[in-house]
């Protein structure tokens, strides 16, 4: 069967090029990058060398960078290390309604211990508003923790601004950058971010692999405790491969960003245009143009459900999301949905496409071909529809 | 971790040994920490003539004392006691953070040893 | 340069099968096991197959294994979930002396936080006594936690007796098992634990994965927050590639674990009389036959530092360490052989050699040639060994 990969956001695929650097450090120069000896100092070099190379797609320096199992111990890291740090300096921490639920549930797990929440609404696109995040700081304002790009909806965020009102506040500033990273430029200088959050599998390189930024002078407890590895922020032993594949990974990204981009965005609009066209009651999600991920594409096809909808693509093997993959396997429709003001009915209906290097033109024309007929099949099944088809006819 | 010339001085240590009836001996360290450096000198008029060392400790323990002996040959005791712990870890290229504290060893272990023949010295005069 | 590696405590190689079934996940079946589609169904499939071979080699419900990113943070997650779990329930936790600093570390946070800790000390074999664990008991201890092999000097600790005093009591008693699985039966009910710790890169499974094994019915809270995976206990995209190499080589350690042990046997008990046979001055570290795991050997060896001694070694292309791979590069001597009672200066001579499946007897014959020359050569520069020469001359 014919497969067709359209859900990059919740994936990638391990470009070859990382996956084979991973090899050697699996089965060759498998030290343990503590150890004193040849084997261990070969991969200490390797360590440093990956750390270098995240670094400099984010404008860091490497000892600002901590390697993590993922995006979601980063995020967790992040929020819950610069609480314990200033727990006695204040407990109020701000974050928006769009978040990932790494998170969403990291602060609301403070919530529950004491600390104060505010959740910063977004408008119909998915956007914060940095006036409101203004209001929302408090004398005793201890974190910003906002997302740059949205997983579900592609939004881009106002995070340059909102870091320069967090800097004059000197209220620490989290970003998770995990979706914005190596589609658009991810500069912490720039972003005005002390703590930033990225995820390798996110960008062709392996699972289970992450890293947090922290600024130096910024401190934060951490959460994991052991052998003191990663200059005492994270203890355990290295995931050396995964994180020489995240470091790989990163060069690979930096250099191809602008040609993936320009790739994706005509995939991308070709995508959207032709479902709008081709299909009735279909609305976007999301901001159009510039303030959308170059790979983001996100539509809510009235008068059908999401995960039929899946189904269906699945089986001609169209492979795309709804909402996002943590939370499709449950029957909540989406909280950023929901917080852009979708009503229930709508946003259960939407489906989202997330492009990725290897697409092409012709799995576009692919799904375009499929999904009319698919709308269409489920549409003739579902009651609603049935009322707009006859009031339609009256 | 180390730099070739580390490696260089803990692979061929130079001047190991002991002298008998040195001028001046210095030891520094001791055994609980991991680490006991001894530095004897030959002394003559107030140029080091000959020198060696005998060490027990780390890898960077064993090059700055190799370095050292190195660093002080005909020089005068004035100027030895001018050699800096620093001075041995840049002579060798840099030492690992945690190792720093190694060169401190060989330059106190020297310092002493001259401090040695000078009370030596003052008692015959 | 000839290799010979000596510093599988520290970590193994991958099997090449691990590996190559790793590689099939990286870049072909990609997919998230959260997602709907294809791609996410055949990596969650993978995912619950590997979930099933690590319980089998524990003897556990494939439902009680929880992955996590190592034995470091599954260890986090037994100490810190059970205390966050039951703080109410009360405040005192037992630990022994000898313990990684994934668990020592973490007690030590917990101890900072407001609880109790009373840490158990050994024997001169390093091994913990039943009777010392009964004394520590109190009406509000919550959690025992102890080693079942030590990854320093090998002792094999009585877990299943300490497990029965704490099931008597109604305390949640936890085992860190990262060096003895795949060497000695691990079977958790044979052992009496409610939680077990046990890491992939220790039994030539990729770095950076682990597990922590929870018995049906123990309450633990997550230390990671977010998409809810692993059923709720740790959230965070799965490491699908690595956990499923983690599964394969359960799958081999469960059939080559006898063969494995008898061989290594052998080599350790070579290496170990070797040595004692043809240097002076030398102490065996550590339990003899039974008690002790197949493939330690650790000496220490009088009048020589340890890391001059792995440089040494490593010059000549021998892999090994001095206490633990965490430790070797700090000051400190490692605190288990101080626990066991050695005084400092032997402690920091001592050298730790842990085999593998490959080592072979010329690997040994070739250690047990060199070792002599650098012991010899570094003890003509130790000031130490003078005395020695010169007190037998007299
Ligand atoms: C915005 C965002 N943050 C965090 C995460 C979590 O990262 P990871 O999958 O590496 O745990 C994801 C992906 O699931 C994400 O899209
Ligand atoms: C006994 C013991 N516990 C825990 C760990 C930590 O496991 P990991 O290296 O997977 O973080 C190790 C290994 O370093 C160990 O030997
Ligand atoms: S009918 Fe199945 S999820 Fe609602
Ligand atoms: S002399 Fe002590 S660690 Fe180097």
């Amino acid at each position: 069967m014919r497969r067709v990969y359209l859900d990059h956001s919740a994936t990638t695929p391990v470009d070859p090029e990382v996956a084979s650097v991973m090899m050697t450090y699996y089965t060759e120069k498998y030290g343990n990058p503590s150890s004193v000896h040849g084997f261990g100092r070969e991969a200490k070099q390797a360590l440093e060398q990956a750390r270098t190379q995240v670094a400099e797609l984010i404008g860091a320096n490497p000892k600002e960078i901590t390697f993590t199992s993922g995006g979601t111990e980063a995020d967790n890291l992040a929020i819950l290390g610069t609480a314990e740090a200033l727990r006695t300096k204040g407990k109020h921490i701000i974050t928006s309604c769009i978040e990932h639920h790494a998170v969403l549930e990291t602060c609301e797990h403070l919530e529950k211990n004491g600390f104060d929440l505010t959740v910063i609404p977004v408008d119909e696109e998915g956007v914060i508003s940095v006036d409101a995040v203004q209001k929302a700081i408090r004398p005793d304002t201890i974190l910003i923790t906002v997302m740059h790009a949205n997983n579900e909806v592609g939004s881009i965020q106002p995070i340059a601004e909102i870091g320069k009102l967090a800097k004059e506040h000197g209220i620490v500033f989290h970003v998770d950058a995990v979706q914005s990273l190596g589609k658009i430029p991810v500069n912490v200088d720039e972003l005005n971010v002390d703590l930033l959050t990225v995820s390798s599998h996110k960008i062709y390189g392996p699972k289970g692999v992450g890293a947090l930024y922290v600024r130096k002078g910024v401190r934060i407890v951490p959460l994991v405790h052991g052998g003191g590895q990663e200059r005492k922020r994270r203890s355990g032993t290295e995931n050396t491969p995964g994180i020489i594949g995240f470091g790989k990974a990163c060069e690979l990204a930096g250099q191809r960003m602008a040609e993936d981009a320009q790739k994706q965005i005509k995939l991308r609009d070709k995508l959207m245009n032709g479902i709008l066209d081709r299909i009735e009651f279909v609305k976007v999600n999301g901001p159009l143009g510039e303030k959308r991920l170059p790979n983001n594409v996100n539509v809510s096809i009235r008068y059908v459900e999401g995960e039929s909808l899946l189904l269906s693509l699945d089986m001609l093997g169209i492979a795309a999301s709804s909402g996002s993959a943590c939370t499709s396997g449950s029957l909540d429709p989406s909280h950023v949905l929901l917080g852009m003001g979708l009503i229930h009915e709508i946003a259960h209906g939407s489906l989202r496409f997330s492009l990725g290097r290897q697409n092409t033109e012709e799995e576009i024309d692919y799904v375009l071909e499929q999904l009319p007929k698919i709308v269409e099949r489920l549409r003739m099944m579902s009651p609603l529809y049935d009322q707009v088809v006859r009031s339609k006819h009256v | 971790m180390y730099t070739e010339k580390v490696m260089d001085h803990f692979t061929n240590p130079r001047n190991v040994g002991e002298l008998e009836n040195a001028d001046g001996v210095g030891e520094v360290g001791n055994a609980k920490c991991g680490d006991i450096m001894r530095i004897y000198l030959d002394i003559e008029g107030d140029i080091i003539k000959d020198v060696k060392f005998k060490t027990f400790g780390c890898g960077a323990a064993v090059a700055t004392s190799s370095m050292v002996t190195e660093m002080v040959k005909g020089k005068t005791i004035d100027e030895a006691m001018e050699i800096s712990n620093k001075a041995v870890a840049e002579a060798l290229g840099g030492l690992p953070e945690s190792k720093m504290h190694c060169s401190n060893l060989a330059a106190d272990a020297l310092h002493k040893a001259i401090e040695n023949y000078r009370d030596n010295h003052q008692k015959k005069e």
